[in-house]
């Protein structure tokens, strides 16, 4: 491990004479550079598409979780009794955050829908809803259903379990799907940097023949081609990054424009990973190409 | 890394050693030595194992029976630097010179001191005069004719002014003037103390060393390696 | 071109003669294959994606442009008059398909999450729905609003357009999005094929060379790289279409058991995708690598 | 493709032909004929342009100025298939013989048959027995010792019957004995009507043709082909 720090060291600080006896292009370079760009710019989708599932379950779970309200029923002069019945037995409530007793106005904007906008709000026996917002831990929603029967039996909760269930369900399967996506193209990545530097270091056998014959150790000779394809995978990663951060602030504006994909990009800690990521192709090509070059040249005597 | 060797010591011996690519072996049983100083001349037909052998005493094959030992030490027992810095002490023309393509002659021709961390020497001119390559100095190797690239590959072998010169056919593809001159070359390096060994079929170029200076001769022959009497 | 054509004929009867002189494998065919692989598995995923997003568009379409209502509201009394003559005005107005008179049943049920299961219907003066269903063509609302103003004044049509306009956006953007990301992955396919087979070329220059030296005409060497590039993309695009395939019938399955994606997926005519994707890589291969190697000996005499 | 030629018709002809790889000329101003039937040797020293010559005579370079004919027709005015056709006439032995490595030495040497069309010749062993290479007939190529594969060489060259042979360095790497022993097999071709060409340096090969045949040399000085008199 001692000389794999080292080398790491070397490849920082640079040895152009070791870097040197390695051919500079050709089109496995390319394919290389190519193939690592377009995985870069795959990886980076697939992280902004799992962090942005992330955060649309969280949302889609938490608006839920926001929506539950209280019905009371009750004849107009009974009303005040059992709303403040009502309200009693949701403050004692475990799990409940606030609550909010809707105004006549944002009652009859609700009800707008059905009975047009003259309806006559004043005359209706309308009942009173009240607005639950739970704590992050929530409510039980049955406990609080008998609590409500025993002490307030004019208010119903409506805590919209029943469409709420298969959305929370949906919002968990988007999440592991795009972590699915993320290790396929993980996977897929270490298989393309792993092959890309095997043929880059077939091509070039001859050389490392010839090296070792004129009195290179395996140091020098594994540490020329590392420099080499480590950088070339930086660059490739990099500009796959740059491509794909570009792509998806084109989405992502489009889509704000369009009231859609608004959760879709990066934000805040999350711009760390465009960093990260060509770091890390360039570790794995550092490692995939240690490995070749020392099996190319176990070979060798 | 011992530089400096024994007076008395062999730069190369052989104990009982053998060497087959498959079941059959190549070459058996081969118990010889070189001291250093000397000027050997190794021959035997096309296929005799002339070339194996060289690489035998390059540690690019392992014997696969019997120890090859280079400056004192067992090729078996050392570790692939060892072998690495014992290269360096070795200058080598291989059969079928191999540059890398994408570096000029010069570059090619210094490798062995890029490799080894060292700089150019100052008489690298000289050197490229001496086999006749000034002019293509800055030439690819595959623009290079037969007998240059063949040249190049001596003055590869010579730049690290090596203790051994091994080489494998270096005149195969020079005409006779030329071949004169760079083996009056390998003469007076061997008369400063460079071991030389040639692996060659021009007898002519034998005959000639011959007449300057105290040669040997090894031969391959059903296997086995003698050392040839004056019958040329 | 007649030549081409004769060349295609070849690849199908085979020429092992001229196939022999290229090498079988090693690590550039393993990348070809690997890459081809890769890019044919996220052809058809996006295909796929393409498919679904239109589905969807199309369903989102459909359901909101279904979601049309008229509302009634007049006293009890009026009622049926106004009723009569809203549905005189919507049966005579291009683009509405059918017209359907909610039963007060079926308003109840509308009107449950407001005034919770024992709401006295009866006494209230309830607006009437009338649930309307355009044709294909659809109808214009402005229109039908302006002529209700005149014919039914009591009527108003609630035809969604505030919230079903940036759906619709959103559903041209979702469908413009994986157009995006086809092109996208179109121009890598064609991309990486291309310098995979060029890749694989340059590294037989010598195998050219010493062909062309034997006295082979160039159609003979272009056939034998061909060949073997064009089977090799074939391949490498079956597996890789093979594996999209059980991955998209995968989460489309896991996608239906949660009542998710269940627009994921192939179905009918678009079961031909796989098929043509293969040729379609092959295709590509095809050329990229008669042009190529023509590229190659054109260097040479 | 006319595959026969008319008696008087020389095999190659060189009117003013010269070649340069940059700027300056290698070869310049060349004017010479080759008639059917004649043994010629090309000499020079390294680097002089023999390959070079040898190249333009195979097509394989076209001349930067001046004509060359083969078979009567020049090759600037050949199509690419044409070229292709009429290198099956001629057999080619290049300095640094490339093989296709995947491929075992029996399918190298049949490889211009294998690319004309043509299924093997029944005295395929016959060959392989005359160049010694019975032994390693199914070994790829890079198991091969630097003469083997210079007689691989040959063999491929020979393997179509060709009406030219254009063999550069054939015997390069290969002890006297066999060169002797593939002279007398090119000798023989030639007694049968096979034009050869032969570049090489070895003047010791020459002399033993001078002997047996009627054999004119062509020597390259100062960019010119000149005919070598009887000062060998
Ligand atoms: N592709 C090339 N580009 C530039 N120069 C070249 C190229 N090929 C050969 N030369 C130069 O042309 C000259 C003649 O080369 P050629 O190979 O014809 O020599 P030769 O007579 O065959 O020599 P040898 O006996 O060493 O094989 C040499 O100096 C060589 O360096
Ligand atoms: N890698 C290998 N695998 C199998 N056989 C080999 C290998 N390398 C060489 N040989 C065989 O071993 C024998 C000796 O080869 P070597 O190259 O040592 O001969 P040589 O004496 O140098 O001949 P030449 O004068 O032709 O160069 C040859 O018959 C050759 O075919
Ligand atoms: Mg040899
Ligand atoms: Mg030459």
């Amino acid at each position: 491990m001692k000389s794999i720090f080292a080398e790491i060291r070397g490849l920082l600080i640079g040895d152009t004479r070791a870097a040197m006896v390695v051919p500079p292009t050709g089109f496995t370079a390319y394919l290389t550079i190519f193939s690592t760009a377009t995985m870069a710019f795959l990886g980076i989708f697939a992280v902004v598409m799992a962090l942005s599932a992330g955060r649309v379950a969280d949302r889609w779970a938490q608006e839920l979780a926001k929506s539950a309200t209280v019905l009371v029923t009750a004849s107009q002069d009974q009303m005040q009794d059992a709303v403040a019945a009502t309200v009693r037995v949701l403050e004692t409530t475990a799990g409940v955050g606030s609550i909010r007793v809707l105004s006549d106005d944002e009652q009859r904007d609700l009800l707008v829908p059905w009975f047009g906008p003259d309806m006559p709000v004043d005359v209706l026996p309308l009942p009173q809803l009240i607005e639950v917002i739970p704590t992050s831990d929530g409510f039980d929603p049955e406990g609080l259903r008998l609590r409500l029967q025993g002490e307030a039996p004019d208010a119903i909760l409506d805590d919209h379990g029943r469409w709420q269930k298969p959305l929370i369900r949906a919002a968990q399967r988007l999440r592991l799907f795009s972590l699915f996506c993320l290790s396929l193209i993980a996977i897929t990545i270490i298989a393309v940097v792993t092959l890309a530097a095997k043929a880059a270091l077939s091509a070039n056998a001859k050389t490392i023949h010839v090296l070792r014959l004129v009195g290179a150790t395996d140091e020098f000779v594994a540490k020329a081609f590392v420099r080499r394809f480590t950088l070339r995978a930086i660059v490739g990663a990099a500009v796959g990054v740059i491509m794909g951060i570009i792509a998806i602030m084109l989405l992502s504006n489009a889509g704000k424009a369009a009231g859609f994909l608004t959760d879709f990009g990066l934000m805040g800690i999350n711009w760390l990973w465009p960093l990260i990521l060509p770091l890390l192709f360039g570790l794995l090509a550092f490692f995939a190409t240690r490995a070749a070059a020392l099996r190319l040249l176990r070979e060798l005597t | 890394m011992n530089a400096t060797i024994e007076r008395d010591q062999n730069v190369i011996e052989l104990q009982a050693a053998s060497y087959s690519y498959g079941h059959t072996a190549l070459l058996s049983d081969m118990s010889f030595s070189i001291e250093p100083g000397s000027f050997h001349f190794l021959t035997g037909p096309s296929g005799a194992g002339k070339s194996t052998l060289l690489k035998l005493l390059y540690a690019e094959l392992l014997p696969s029976e019997g120890t090859v030992s280079l400056f004192g030490q067992s090729v078996d027992q050392m570790s692939r630097d060892q072998i690495a810095f014992l290269r360096r002490r070795i200058g080598l023309v291989h059969q079928n010179c191999d540059f890398l393509d994408h570096l000029s002659m010069t570059e090619n021709i210094c490798l062995p001191l890029t490799v080894a961390g060292q700089s150019a020497r100052d008489d690298l001119d000289q050197l490229l005069a001496w086999v006749g390559l000034t002019h293509r100095a800055d030439a690819l190797p595959p623009q290079l004719s037969g007998g240059e690239r063949q040249r190049a590959a001596l003055a590869r072998a010579l730049i690290q002014a090596p203790e051994v010169v091994l080489a494998d056919e270096p005149t195969g593809n020079i005409d006779w003037e030329m071949s004169q001159r760079l083996l009056t070359l390998l003469i007076e390096l061997n008369k400063m103390g460079t071991t030389v060994l040639i692996a060659t079929h021009d007898l002519n170029l034998i005959r000639l060393a011959k007449s300057e200076i105290a040669v040997r001769v090894l031969r391959i022959k059903d296997r086995q390696v003698q050392f040839a009497g004056s019958d040329l």
